[in-house]
């Protein structure tokens, strides 16, 4: 029984269905796991060769983080078995595996934050002189190492005060310190930026000239196009097939991705004029992030920011909704405010969607309900009662409206997949019925049906006259979605482009350039 | 999502199911009573029982409010002594008003004693939450204070309460309501009231938000300062509850009066259910807590097992079982 | 020049103790004023340790002329009260001696197992020779393993048989609880026995609580001012009480600085008795403003 | 990214440059010793400090194993009692030893002392770890079991070293080398050597990861289990010789030896610069705070303004003045 679908035209190799071409260095096979009696992953069988970039796709919480967790030792499986080069493996741990040679690269951020960059990249494994621990010696092959990624944080740094895009490339940086023979990757980009982006993949395929298998997850099917040899595509925690991955298209991913046909990715942007201003910032700055930025949006505008790495545009919404030290002239509808910590944004009307979905969007070992409603209680109230009938309600309706897959309603936060915890922070965040939503990274780890779908509610928000800020680090995205977009370079504003200059290149241009020629885009 | 909409109504039902993990705490209620009587069958007479379950609402009714702060992530050691100086200025103010207010000094000093925990808790909460210290240390500070307040107030000796007051306050320690102890009625009804704040408001939601994790609730728009020195004023009414209960009881406060009390509460806390490092709070889990101790020390005095010199090594041992017991019952 | 008097004394943790500070202080106020070349030093401290810090403390900032010292314990203060008798203090011991007692100049004794024996023949005498009691003890140290030495070696070979013995320590809480326990494991009690007159206090109202009467005598110990009282209104569970008076410390205070300004030198022992407190004589024993 | 690779080195060289937040308890320290200086001149006389700094030996190196529990996440409340238990079974040891090794029992009982330091330190590991208890309660648990042990060794009394090994094992406390005295020594070769193994070996890197994240240890291939449990083993460790440092002192051990030491090791790790939470342990921290600790203490016996009956208000006081002082100099 085939659950693949029809592809417009044929692929060109039949799907391997992941039999043996050759010695494979890891190989799962017949791999199923079982979550409290819900199976989330039936019968999975892969093989691995080695100089290969295999990728892995499926819709959020088709099973593949279980699946990468289940051949690292994270996790072990209900049923089926590993082995490695022939011979049967069981890690119980995953310095088990790591010892067989398999790292992965965790989707969640997994560093201890309290210790610093080099004491987490050695962390189990610390070189040592003489019994005494080679400081020197790991602290110069971390810079070496991290260098090598494009991150520029110090090594001493805590791991506490580094951005998120730099812990990302930490825990790269983890995984690549010692020589494997398998690295996994769990959607290593959603947090990075073109040229960090450009660097990593150029790593890979360094891993893959060595011989080193790669495992490949990411919901940008641009990147997967690109890296592929192989395409596994997972549905449901079942197998869809194998595919040579240079045959597949990105709409032919999609479709094996969903089961179904696809609307266009981004819906049509209205045609009418903005309205008045919303939100009008001066001479916002944040010490040691950002400096002097001055913006508005209007009622009814998607207003873009766009920046590379360490561009400060998190710091800089942080800072003006009163969450790190900041000064700024605030104006909401026309209405000088100041805006001393969240409570007041959002009693102001004003929504913000972080970045970091583990660490300050949502609590993990709580359960959903409770999580949706944690920045608007009081709509959940009847006198001084909490209403808990109201609060399933909402519930209910948020996993039907963003298609938030779970397996059971009083599920814990930590319980869902990335994506699906992306969408459950995102329906939070509305759930406070702001006038102004500003978004830092909409659609981190959401597949490509579901993004469709966000951008929709996006442009419903502003169609009913709400104003909205998208802060993103897919630049494709933003000239999608937006209506203008602002570019940050340093902790300022080095541009703005809007109409036929919003292109990617521009963009990419004002990010890093200090003069930028725009060029006219867009028409062609 | 067919998937989904078919899971949906079987986990909302699951929801109902009896967890094992909750019931923890009672099922040790259980064991120890069925242990008691196999021991001494006199331990489950209706007057021991109640005797027991009478004395140990006190720490009941504090371990209600270390509920709070224990799940919002902090610790309050000040408690024992907190008692203690409240029932010091309680008891110095019945007696200065008994001459004009007579038996109305009652309630105005029992007012006093609300107001004086109040103060006492919002003290304690803002050196920990505007003074960013250590909750341990924090308090254990404020222990120091409030215990080296009532010495000073007692010159290091006893206040008793004014005999004119004595028998009229009496009864609320040692008086019944429908042959139901008096303090047993008040500890379940701070209980109750303690359960609806912590399960059915918003601020019990927020309370257990900024246990779970101060930045997610700071991101949420909760602040992590008011929602803590508020769990610590909630801590500070309780003990106060506490105190109006303990003065009728022996009629004085001491320098030695609520010694040791903050171990007992966070013992009974813990042993409820309620995780120290915060996020998550069990009320009647706390409450089973409270009665477990208070029957262990109980059960000391009635087996005849134990010299009298190793009688605080059996509490820990049992201590540690029942804990066992209830990690390994999951 | 001003001579000096050191007073080192357990800080105030229950009712007997803190009658030892109370009069201290007001001797060191008394003396302060009236004599104008003496000063009394009065510092108190919560454990065994901490007193052997405080007199290295007082010793290394000054010159002391005498030292009044009520110590924790004999055993762990003997080495270091030495040190100081060796840099020639003189050195007054209250309550428990040293254990080499040609340090001590001046001694002033408590006699605490006669406070358990005078106990003992008090209850053996109104039980008639036997009965069923319980014990309450404190808190594990000299004092207390003193007193019920002195209990239980006079009672040895009579009919009163101690049905049971535990720690209360000198807490009226906890022995209110205590006693409420043992009342519920004993259906018949003749005597109790708190070694202190704290825990007497609990003791007497988880009698009262629980309306029994087999219980003929509830006794305690030290002579604090409400049981004194209890005996001069001629109580009939608590008729008597042992004296254990805090104020020896006082005592001991005015003899050192008499031996300091005065012309005769005050040395030698002092035992002081601890006869029974009645009705008879209980007046003298009443302190009403006293804390204790 | 011209800013990102200006910062870089800049921020690299912070690594090496004076840090506030960590030279806090030293300057709270010397703080209080100009304080102590303007309160009576003699505080700071060579005796004097000479004695404050030896006496705070014991709690220094018991604070040294503290800061490894504490790094490691991980509570250690029975060290009070563990000290007092471990003097007992020492000077027991000694004393039946003494008729036949004459001096050499000595040697031998601290070789004992050390022994079973290590089993208690094994045994809160073990009941922590594998037990799955939380370390307050835990430990709360053995504290009780420790302080029952030495009562019932001791009657309820005292058991006091044989005469004949007094004079001989005096100097162990009294003593001194090149002018300073033999606790101070011993206290920073065990601080040393603490600030060796946690900063300098595989080992204590592990423990502080093991407190910063459990998840993240484990995912690192660290045994969580393992590392907390040595931990414990070390503080056992200290304690022992803690007691090896106290037996000669007072030359006794009864059943209040080393009450509420444990509180007071407590706030000298968090004084000196430690979290609660774990993480991160600060050695020379801790040694400066038992050394603020026993100072405050001195300064009350010093000091003519307070109260008997405040002195414990006051040094509540300045223990939440030194934090904050500490906090706000960042
Ligand atoms: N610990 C767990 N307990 C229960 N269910 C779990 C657990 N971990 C994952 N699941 C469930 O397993 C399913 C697959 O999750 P997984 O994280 O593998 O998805 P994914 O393919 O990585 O999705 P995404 O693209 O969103 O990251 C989800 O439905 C999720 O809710
Ligand atoms: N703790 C820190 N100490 C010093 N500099 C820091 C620290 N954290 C961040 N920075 C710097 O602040 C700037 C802005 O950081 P950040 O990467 O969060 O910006 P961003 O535009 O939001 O990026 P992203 O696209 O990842 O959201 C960068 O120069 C970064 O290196
Ligand atoms: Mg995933
Ligand atoms: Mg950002």
């Amino acid at each position: 029984m085939s659950i693949a679908p029809r592809l417009d035209r044929d692929i060109v190799a039949a799907p391997t269905d992941g039999r043996p071409v050759g010695p494979a260095v890891l190989r799962a096979a017949g791999l199923s796991k079982q979550f409290g009696g819900v199976t989330v992953l039936a019968d999975v069988t892969l093989d691995v060769l080695p100089g290969e970039i295999h990728a892995i796709i499926g819709e959020n919480g088709a099973g593949k983080s279980t699946f990468m967790r289940l051949l690292s030792g994270y996790i072990e499986p209900t049923e089926g078995k590993l082995s490695m080069a022939g011979r049967d493996v069981r890690f119980a741990k995953p310095d088990q595996a790591q010892a067989a040679g398999i790292a992965l690269v965790h989707q969640e951020i997994l560093l201890a934050d309290a210790l610093t960059v080099v004491d987490n990249l050695y962390l189990g494994r610390e070189l040592t002189r003489n019994g005494i621990v080679d400081d020197a010696r790991m602290r110069a092959l971390a810079s070496a190492k991290l260098a090598e990624l494009g991150c520029e944080v110090s090594p001493t740094a805590l791991v506490r005060d580094i951005p998120l895009a730099d812990r990302q490339l930490v825990q790269i940086a983890r995984a690549l310190l010692d020589h494997h023979r398998v690295v996994i990757f769990d959607e290593p980009t959603a947090v990075l930026t073109g040229g960090e982006v450009e660097r990593l993949l150029a790593i890979i395929f360094d891993l893959k000239a060595r011989g080193v298998a790669v495992l490949y997850i990411s919901h940008r099917l641009d990147e997967v196009q690109r890296l592929a040899d192989k395409v596994t595509v997972l549905r449901d925690g079942k197998m869809v097939g194998t595919y040579p991955g240079h045959t597949l298209t990105q709409i032919d991913m999609a479709r094996l991705m969903v089961g179904r046909e696809l609307a266009a990715l981004y819906p049509p942007k209205r045609t009418d004029k903005a309205g008045a201003p919303m939100l009008v910032v001066r001479n916002a700055t944040v010490p040691g992030f950002a400096e002097d930025v001055s913006f508005s949006v209007r009622k009814g505008e998607i207003l873009g920011f766009a920046g590379m790495i360490g561009a400060g545009r998190t710091e800089l919404f942080e800072g003006i909704l009163g969450l790190r030290p900041a000064t700024a002239a605030i104006e909401l509808k026309g209405v000088p405010m100041r805006i001393r910590s969240q409570r007041e944004a959002l009693d102001a009307g004003i929504g913000y969607l972080t970045e970091d979905r583990k660490g300050k969007g949502l609590l993990l070992q709580e359960r959903l309900g409770p999580n949706l409603t944690l920045s608007a209680l009081a709509r959940f109230h009847r006198g001084p009662v909490m209403r808990t009938s109201l609060e399933t309600d909402a519930l209910a309706k948020a996993v039907a409206d963003y298609d938030i897959r779970v397996k059971s309603l009083v599920s814990r936060a930590g319980q869902l997949s990335g994506g699906n915890q992306q969408k459950l922070l995102l329906a939070k965040v509305l759930l406070t019925d702001p006038s102004v939503v500003i978004i830092d990274e909409p659609t981190r780890g959401i597949d490509i049906a579901n993004k469709a779908q966000i951008y929709v509610f996006i442009q419903d928000l502003v169609a009913q006259g709400k104003a909205c800020v998208v802060i993103s680090s897919e630049m494709q995205e933003l000239v999608g979605l937006c209506d203008r977009i602002i570019v940050m370079r340093e902790g300022r504003i080095s541009g703005e482009v809007s109409g036929e200059e919003m292109t990617e290149s521009n963009i990419a241009l004002l990010a890093t350039s200090e003069r930028a020629q725009l060029a006219q885009g867009g028409s062609q | 999502m067919t998937a989904l909409i078919q899971s949906a109504p079987a986990s909302s039902a699951r929801q109902y199911r009896f967890s094992w993990a909750d019931a923890g705490p009672f099922l040790a209620l259980a064991a120890l009573l069925a242990l008691g009587f196999l021991i001494n069958p006199d331990f489950l007479s209706p007057t021991n029982l109640a005797n027991v379950i009478t004395r140990s609402a006190y720490i009941a009714i504090i371990a209600v409010g270390a509920t709070f702060v224990i799940s919002s992530g902090a610790l309050d050691l000040s408690v024992g002594s907190m008692v203690a100086f409240i029932a010091g200025i309680t008891i110095m103010f019945m007696n200065i008003m008994a001459p004009s207010l007579g038996v109305w000094a009652i309630p105005a000093g029992m007012a006093v004693a609300v107001v004086t925990g109040l103060l006492c808790g919002l003290a304690n909460g803002l050196v920990v939450t505007v003074g960013q210290i250590e909750p341990f240390i924090a308090t254990l500070g404020t222990m120091g204070i409030f215990r080296a307040l009532i010495t000073y107030m007692t010159n290091g000796g006893t206040i008793p309460i004014d005999r004119s007051l004595r028998e009229a306050y009496r009864p609320v320690y040692f008086g019944t309501v429908a042959g139901i102890p008096i303090p047993i009625l008040i500890s379940a009804a701070v209980a109750a009231l303690g359960a609806f704040v912590l399960y059915k408001t918003k601020y019990g939601r927020r309370c257990a938000a900024v246990g779970a994790s101060e930045d997610v609730a700071r991101y949420s728009g909760i602040s992590v300062v008011s929602t803590r020195t508020i769990a610590y004023v909630i801590q500070g009414a309780c003990v106060a509850i506490a105190a109006i209960c303990y003065v009728p009881r022996l009629g004085a406060a001491t320098p030695t009066t609520g010694q040791l009390w903050e171990l007992q509460v966070i013992t009974a806390v813990v042993i409820g259910g309620t995780a120290l490092r915060g996020g998550k709070g069990r009320i009647w889990g706390t409450i089973a807590g409270a009665v477990i101790l208070e029957l262990i020390a109980n059960l000391m005095v009635l087996s005849d097992f134990v010299s009298e010199y190793l009688v605080a090594a059996v509490q820990g041992v049992i201590i540690i079982i029942a804990m066992l017991v209830q990690r390994f019952s999951k | 020049d001003k001579k000096v008097v050191a007073v080192s004394i357990p800080a105030a943790d229950h009712g007997w103790t803190a009658g030892v500070v109370y009069h201290a202080q007001a001797a060191a106020k008394e003396i302060n004023a009236a004599f104008p070349n003496v000063e009394v030093v009065v510092k108190t401290s919560p454990s065994a340790a901490d007193q052997v810090s405080a007199l290295e403390d007082l010793s290394a900032s000054r010159k002391l002329d005498a030292l009044v010292i009520l110590p924790y314990t004999s055993e762990e203060l003997t080495q270091p009260v030495k040190a100081i008798k060796d840099i020639g203090t003189f050195i007054t011991v209250v309550d428990r001696g040293l254990t080499d007692a040609s340090i001590q100049d001046l001694y002033l004794a408590g006699d605490n197992i006669a406070v358990g024996a005078n106990t003992a023949k008090f209850m053996i005498d109104k039980l008639g020779g036997k009965g069923d009691i319980v014990v309450l003890r404190g808190i594990p140290t000299v004092i207390d393993d003193e007193r019920i030495k002195g209990f239980q070696d006079t009672i040895k070979g009579t009919g009163i048989k101690v049905l049971d013995i535990q720690y209360a320590h000198w807490n009226s809480d906890e022995a209110f609880k205590l006693m409420q326990d043992y009342l519920a494991k004993y259906p018949h009690i003749d005597a109790v026995w708190a070694n202190d007159d704290d825990m007497l206090l609990g003791v007497l109202e988880a009698v009262k609580q629980s309306g029994r009467t087999d219980i003929k005598l509830a006794l305690g110990g030290n002579g604090m001012k409400d049981i004194v009282k209890k005996v001069i209104d001629g109580d009939a569970v608590t008729p008597v009480e042992t004296p254990y008076p805090p104020a020896m410390i006082k005592t001991a205070i005015y003899m050192t600085v008499a031996n300091l300004i005065g012309q005769a030198p005050v040395r030698g022992h002092v035992k002081l008795d601890a006869p029974l407190i009645t009705q008879a004589n209980a007046k003298e024993y009443y302190f009403p403003d006293s804390p204790f």
